[in-house]
């Protein structure tokens, strides 16, 4: 990794905040390939706004120095989108965890791809909901006990390839936290990528997911290959169903679709600037009068 | 020998017939040629939820001075078709005069059946199509209003449908008209209205309740509206979408409520003003989002146009029972502001005030209507419509900002994300000063603090309620809120007891500290749109004042003028 | 269609009852196939229990002799859920149109393919809000300019069928108003279905949808040949992306996916019936002591 | 000269350390020893939103009766880590004796600091993990607590280990218990504990808040629940799922709030006795789903775990500023129940009575309980948990069968789908008898009318306050609500003040008609944990009660009985 130096170091650090995540979560790894990301691309801090949901991906925020929208539970997508309705100049991410992106906002999710907003979504895919101590999530993989399953998952797991295929997104990868410099590289597509980028991110839970572990996601995944074509959804499609082995990689990528922001006509004026019309309003008075 | 039948300043028109058959174009129409002819008119409207089919009205008055209510009685009913006896027939009185074809009606068990055949005047004209015209017209010539402002408004609306549209309309509105004037002297109908000459008249905006909220909306400069359709808060959506290429809004149609008020206030952490406009059952959704806005401070307008309920309830009628809801809205304590307008001016200025409050103390303000509200049509003078300057209260930050910066008043600077050096975090847990989240004890106390501080300044500033009516001395208060100051008003105008005053709030939360001396000591009667008394309630909650009389309605209705002065004999 | 004779009426017919459609409306069709369906099939009323959202298509169980829970806009599919976990015996149909279960209730549409219930959902896809008076909904086609969407819609509509595969749900049918013949029977083949039956019917609203009328249709549709194979998921995904014209009939159909009450345990007596295990009770708080 | 430090009857140990390094283990270990040994034991504990790390605390007190409170003051603290001395420092006194290993915890500002090398203890034992066998045997060592309970109960728990492992556990419990008991006789400590000789002792539970509530649905045959993890509210869910298979429960994690309480209605519709938990957050996303059992008059449960807000607030600590959220939730008008346990006795019954109420009157009954109260630990006689017989209020229909009939009382009879020749209609329209959607206004008034009416027959059940201190005589009431009765109970106590009387309140709404008398001519305090004192407006809202002192507290933490003494002392 391309990584910052003493001379320039990494200006998304937060050194003195302490952590809340567990020793050895998956979570470390993705916030650094993140950082990493957002350094190597030369984004701006403070034209950057990160919004979350609630859980352990989500708290991610708290550790970057950049603008935080640290919102609900699920809701983290429609907070990405008035924000960059609201000021286009901003580079928005929205970060949250499985449950919190495919569960709880599971609603946003379908409709986010839809308005493909120019943004990029990180899901902390740990396979579990974390912050609430181990229940399943909707990646949960049948048969996992948790003292709320105690007969095992029953739920055909959500795919979020599958589904964001369905919906015609635009820019669909995943990635696997365990290999930094790798989801670095996707993560840097992701942002670069003009219209809605779904990252979906393998992320090990070492508390809760003693399934899901660091050694099963490295045995049970594999790179697409380099001449691998994103382009083709059919072929899309059939990558985004495979069981056996999980590819990773960018998995779908269209360039042609326009963002919401250019078919709404939004201008660069932050809405904050914007000027009062004083004639349009007396116009508006007269049609009344 | 027949009756003279004398209708002096004050005359209920009534609309009544199927959803798709016009009722809502011909009362439109009549009130706009009304209005500009120098009349005071007021309409309101009730219907069904469907859209093809059953049976609605709408009820257009003409009145010596403004007023803005319901009255049960009808004097002249245009019934479009059968149904719309059955369905008005509580409100047929012996002195009702129902206009109908008679081959669709053939009789009314009270009232006097006039047969007017409106279609054929219209396939006269050449088109079944232009009935709605001939109908305004059978009512303007009924009124002895001069033809002229029907057949002016007639060549605007259809200038764009080319001059045999224009033409054969005004002679549809010749051949109604005509029989409306022929009818009254037959019957002996005496019309008096009292016209404002023209060079008297000020200058008068002819609008409904949604166009009085939308107004208001963009002269505070509101920039985002993200809302689900639901009914009857989906008008100020559809308002400022119409209006949104003249004003610069952005509209996003949210997939939920719950959507719609987290997209909002991502727009207004980024700087916009946003509102959101919805009813009680999708604004339930919305409430982990008003409690999510009273944690991060982030400023928000909510527009909730009341229907009954509970649950999908009535959803074209009308009722005043979610204030409870608005009022403790969300969970954990933070600060509100209610406003209920009661006049379309003071929506026009209180939707401003609901955004300059919103950003002022970084909170949620809400503006609460009702359908009937919503859905009635009125003028208003000209000169009412302010434009407070657009105070914003966003400052560019410097590296050091902090968005939950400890202050004496607890309002912290407002900072956004992209203006300024610093950064903004804003925080959905509790957080320390810099929006970073802390399960310090201490902080907690003091953030919960800051949050809940800002009421006294809030209160200080709160509006007054209003005399509506009668004096200040008047032992007898009779307290009213939101839609219904017009009946109040009107009630206490038709009883005429120096013993009775009216009181309007159209600030419900918080109260004015000096609201307390206004009530002291007066028997006070509280009338609303409920069947349980929240306001009532509400008074007794925060000043201990105790209600004597609660006057309710729960029907789904708007209250009618009869009705309270019936409620209010009784006091 | 084998209509119900004077002598054996359709006891689903609730003849005094005011419909609140528009003359026109598909929603007539439809509930005339619906009830046509559930005769021929011969379905005791008392054991059918229809639920609903709030809309137009929502209106459906008003007018049908049975069983009914018309619950919120949005929500008529965690009600059917519930319903069918404690009486298993029951048959359980969901009916709502576009807005309610893709919009409101879209979160809720993806959870209930992943439990696959044995249950029925019927969706009336008008492709507009027609209770709330035309403004756009997730299926309305881009370009329809409504009262709300003024520079016409903008969103890549909401694909059902592509999603419903995409969550492997395992019967995904489309079928069209106009016809209720073809339907009926794709109404009976989802009811008998065992496990979670998605029907997606077009269903044109005549005052709000000006666009997606009967012809409109007749014309954008046609029917899968009879050697068409349900059982194909690459073919039935490329199915559902068609947009040149729209598939209609049984998209997909795999007849091996177990059903949520079988995994759950759930036996025939509903939990209404079920006594207090008080030997249970007596060993749990002997547990505490 | 060293003084000698005598401990009588109240103890308070608290074990302090970072999230996954036991402390919850060891206190539930040391807790249930001392249980079987005869003592009145009681634990609280506070802990970080987090899942490893930080500084969390568990508080074990050991009393010569029942309480159910905490303590701010410490006698003995257990500090596994450094942090904990941070983190704990305010309540580490002089008196306070702080156990722990001198490499890690080096000094102590305050207290005396004992090396206690727990960790080789347990490696003397074979192995670091038996760490927390150790601390507990230190403390009962120190407490004099007979080492033979602490021996029992580690051959029930690690029966399934295997011998090896159960004999080593027992070696580190005798080098801890050794270690322990030279420590009090070095340091001149003297315990005296109130043990119950074991033939006068009556049956107990052991068991927390959660388990109580969990016992109260089973024990009410609640056979379903529908729910979203959310903390506090979570523990019950867990709890339902764990018994699922003994007594058939159907328990479905739901994909969010909203599907959960509409799941949960319809299976209650469909004849389940349902329940929904969750916490305030969760429960404002409910809210419309409150509002459609009111509407359609389908029971339901509700269990709400408290814990700071707003917005996500802090999901680990605890409040009561959930209670005007549940007096108002969903919008419209519509009945409702709150009930508040204050002991664990309370929860078990009134967690059955909240089914009995919702299945009687047709209505939402709430459990309002607080992350205090549910991870609050304690003993409770076992003769107090009675099972009420389960009354269902269902009948089979005929074929004339109507689910919103009239009747005097409001109350229809309730059938469900399946049972019986009828057909039931459920909807969330205004609806006629039938159960079919109108717009008749009539029946709009009645059903309205039908759905309140019930609040006279719920009010005249409704539970009595229980005066928890001094008597009905005494000129000043203290009132608290829910989990605050245990630290009122030991405050007056504690206080012995003839002039002062404590009544707790575990019925929230509606009150009983009788309640007024009891505070009539009073002077009332309220106690409550939140910042604008909810309970306190409802009393007046409700009995026009107006309240002279307000104790609040809302830092997230419980109140400790050492405040609230001192803030009696001020009255
Ligand atoms: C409305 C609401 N419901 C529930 C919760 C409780 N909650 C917090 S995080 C979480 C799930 C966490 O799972 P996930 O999103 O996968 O994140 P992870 O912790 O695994 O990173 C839940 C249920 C909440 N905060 N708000
Ligand atoms: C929570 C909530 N939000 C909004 C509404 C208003 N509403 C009723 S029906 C409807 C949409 C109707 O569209 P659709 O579901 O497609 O049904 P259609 O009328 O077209 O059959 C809306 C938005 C509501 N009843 N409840
Ligand atoms: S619980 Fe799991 S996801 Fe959360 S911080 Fe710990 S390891 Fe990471
Ligand atoms: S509005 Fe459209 S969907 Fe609704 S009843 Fe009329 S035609 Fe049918
Ligand atoms: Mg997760
Ligand atoms: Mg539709």
């Amino acid at each position: 990794m391309k990584t910052p130096s003493p001379e320039k170091p990494n200006p998304f650090d937060m050194p003195h905040k302490e952590m809340g995540w567990c020793p050895g979560c998956g979570n470390y790894k993705l916030l650094d390939s993140l950082k990493g990301a957002l350094f190597e691309l030369g984004i701006d801090r403070r034209n950057l706004v990160v919004v979350s949901g609630i859980g352990q991906g989500a708290k991610t925020p708290q550790y970057l120095n950049a603008n935080m929208f640290n919102g609900l539970h699920g809701r983290s997508l429609p907070a990405a989108l008035g924000i960059k309705l609201s000021n286009r100049n901003l580079t928005v991410i929205a970060e949250s965890g499985d449950g919190c992106m495919y569960g709880e906002g599971g609603n946003h999710f379908l409709h986010a791809i839809r308005r493909n907003c120019d943004m990029t979504l990180i899901v902390h895919d740990n396979m579990v909901y974390g912050l609430t101590k181990g229940q399943a999530s909707p990646t949960s993989l049948p048969g996992m006990k948790t003292p709320v399953q105690i007969d095992g998952v029953m739920l055909e797991p959500f795919n979020p390839l599958a589904v964001s295929l369905a919906l015609n997104a635009p820019f669909i990868a995943r990635a696997s936290a365990g290999d930094e410099e790798e989801t670095k590289e996707i993560i840097k597509q992701a942002i670069s990528f003009r219209g809605f980028a779904v990252v979906d991110v393998f992320q090990p839970c070492v508390v809760f997911n003693r399934l899901n572990t660091y050694q099963w996601f490295r045995e049970n995944t594999y790179y697409l290959p380099g001449d691998y074509d994103p382009a083709d959804r059919m072929q899309a499609f059939a990558k985004a169903v495979e069981t056996e082995k999980l590819p990773l990689g960018v998995i779908f990528r269209e360039e042609t679709r326009p963002v919401y922001e250019d078919l709404l006509g939004i201008g660069n004026t932050p809405l904050r600037s914007q000027e009062f019309r004083e004639k349009a309003f007396e116009k508006m008075i007269a049609e009344y009068c | 020998m027949k009756n003279m039948r004398r209708y002096s300043n004050d005359i209920s028109i009534v609309f009544g017939g199927a959803a798709g058959q016009g009722i809502q174009t011909i009362a439109s129409a009549l009130v706009s040629v009304l209005k500009r002819t120098g009349c005071h008119v007021f309409a309101c409207t009730e219907f069904m939820s469907r859209v093809r089919g059953g049976s609605n009205s709408t009820q257009v008055r003409i009145t010596g001075r403004k007023r803005h209510a319901y009255v049960h009685r009808i004097d002249f009913l245009f019934a479009l078709n059968a149904d719309a006896l059955e369905h008005l027939k509580t409100r047929i009185a012996p002195t009702t005069i129902v206009f109908a074809d008679k081959s669709q009606v053939p009789s009314t068990d009270e009232g006097l059946l006039v047969d007017a055949p409106i279609t054929s005047f219209a396939r006269q004209a050449g088109n079944p199509i232009y009935s709605n015209t001939a109908a305004v017209a059978v009512a303007l010539g009924l009124l002895g209003i001069p033809q002229e402002g029907l057949d002016n408004y007639l060549r605007e609306i259809f200038a764009g449908k080319g001059d045999a549209v224009v033409a054969d309309n005004i002679e549809a509105a010749r051949l109604g008209y005509a029989f409306g004037r022929q009818t009254a002297l037959r019957e002996e109908i005496e019309v008096e209205i009292a016209v404002e000459p023209e060079k008297n008249r000020p200058k008068e905006l002819l609008l409904d309740g949604t166009a009085a909220v939308g107004i208001g909306a963009v002269a505070a400069g509101c920039t985002f509206i993200s809302s689900y359709p639901m009914s009857p808060g989906t008008g100020v959506l559809t308002f400022l979408a119409q209006r949104s290429h003249e004003f610069n809004i952005v509209v996003d149609q949210a997939e939920d409520e719950i959507s719609a008020v987290n997209t909002a206030l991502g727009a207004s952490y980024a700087g916009a003003r946003a509102i959101v406009t919805t009813s009680g059952g999708g604004f339930a959704l919305m409430e982990e989002g008003i409690s999510l806005a009273g944690m991060t401070e982030v400023p928000l307008v909510v527009h909730l146009g009341q229907r009954p309920g509970p649950a999908t309830g009535m959803p074209t009628r009308t009722e005043q029972a979610d204030l409870n809801l608005v009022l403790h809205a969300g969970h954990g304590e933070f600060p509100r502001v209610i406003l209920a307008p009661g006049t379309f001016a003071e929506a026009i200025l209180l939707t401003q005030r609901a955004f300059q409050l919103a950003d002022r103390y970084q909170l949620t303000a809400f503006v609460l209507t009702d359908q009937f509200f919503l859905d009635s049509t009125g003028s208003m003078a000209a000169a009412v419509v302010k434009r407070e300057p657009i105070e914003r209260h966003i400052v560019e930050t410097d590296e050091e900002y902090m968005r939950y910066r400890f202050t004496p008043d607890g309002l912290s600077p407002r900072g956004v994300p992209g203006y300024g050096k610093g950064i903004v975090k804003c925080d959905s847990h509790e957080h320390d000063e810099t929006g970073h989240l802390t399960e310090n004890f201490e902080t907690r106390r003091r953030m919960v603090e800051k949050r809940l501080r800002r009421i006294k300044a809030l209160a200080a500033e709160s509006l007054m309620p209003e005399l509506v009516g009668g004096s200040a001395d008047a032992p007898n208060i009779v307290v009213a809120w939101g839609s219904n100051r017009g009946v109040l008003e009107e009630s206490l105008d038709t009883l005429q007891r120096a013993d009775l005053a009216g009181l309007h709030f159209s600030q419900l939360y918080p109260f004015n500290p000096s609201v307390a001396t206004l009530l002291k000591g007066k028997i006070v009667t509280v009338l609303e749109n409920n069947a349980s008394g929240q306001f009532a309630d509400l008074l007794h909650r925060e000043l201990a004042v105790s209600t004597a009389n609660r006057i309710l309605k729960w029907t789904g209705e708007p209250f009618s003028v009869e009705e309270v002065v019936e409620a209010l004999r009784e006091i």
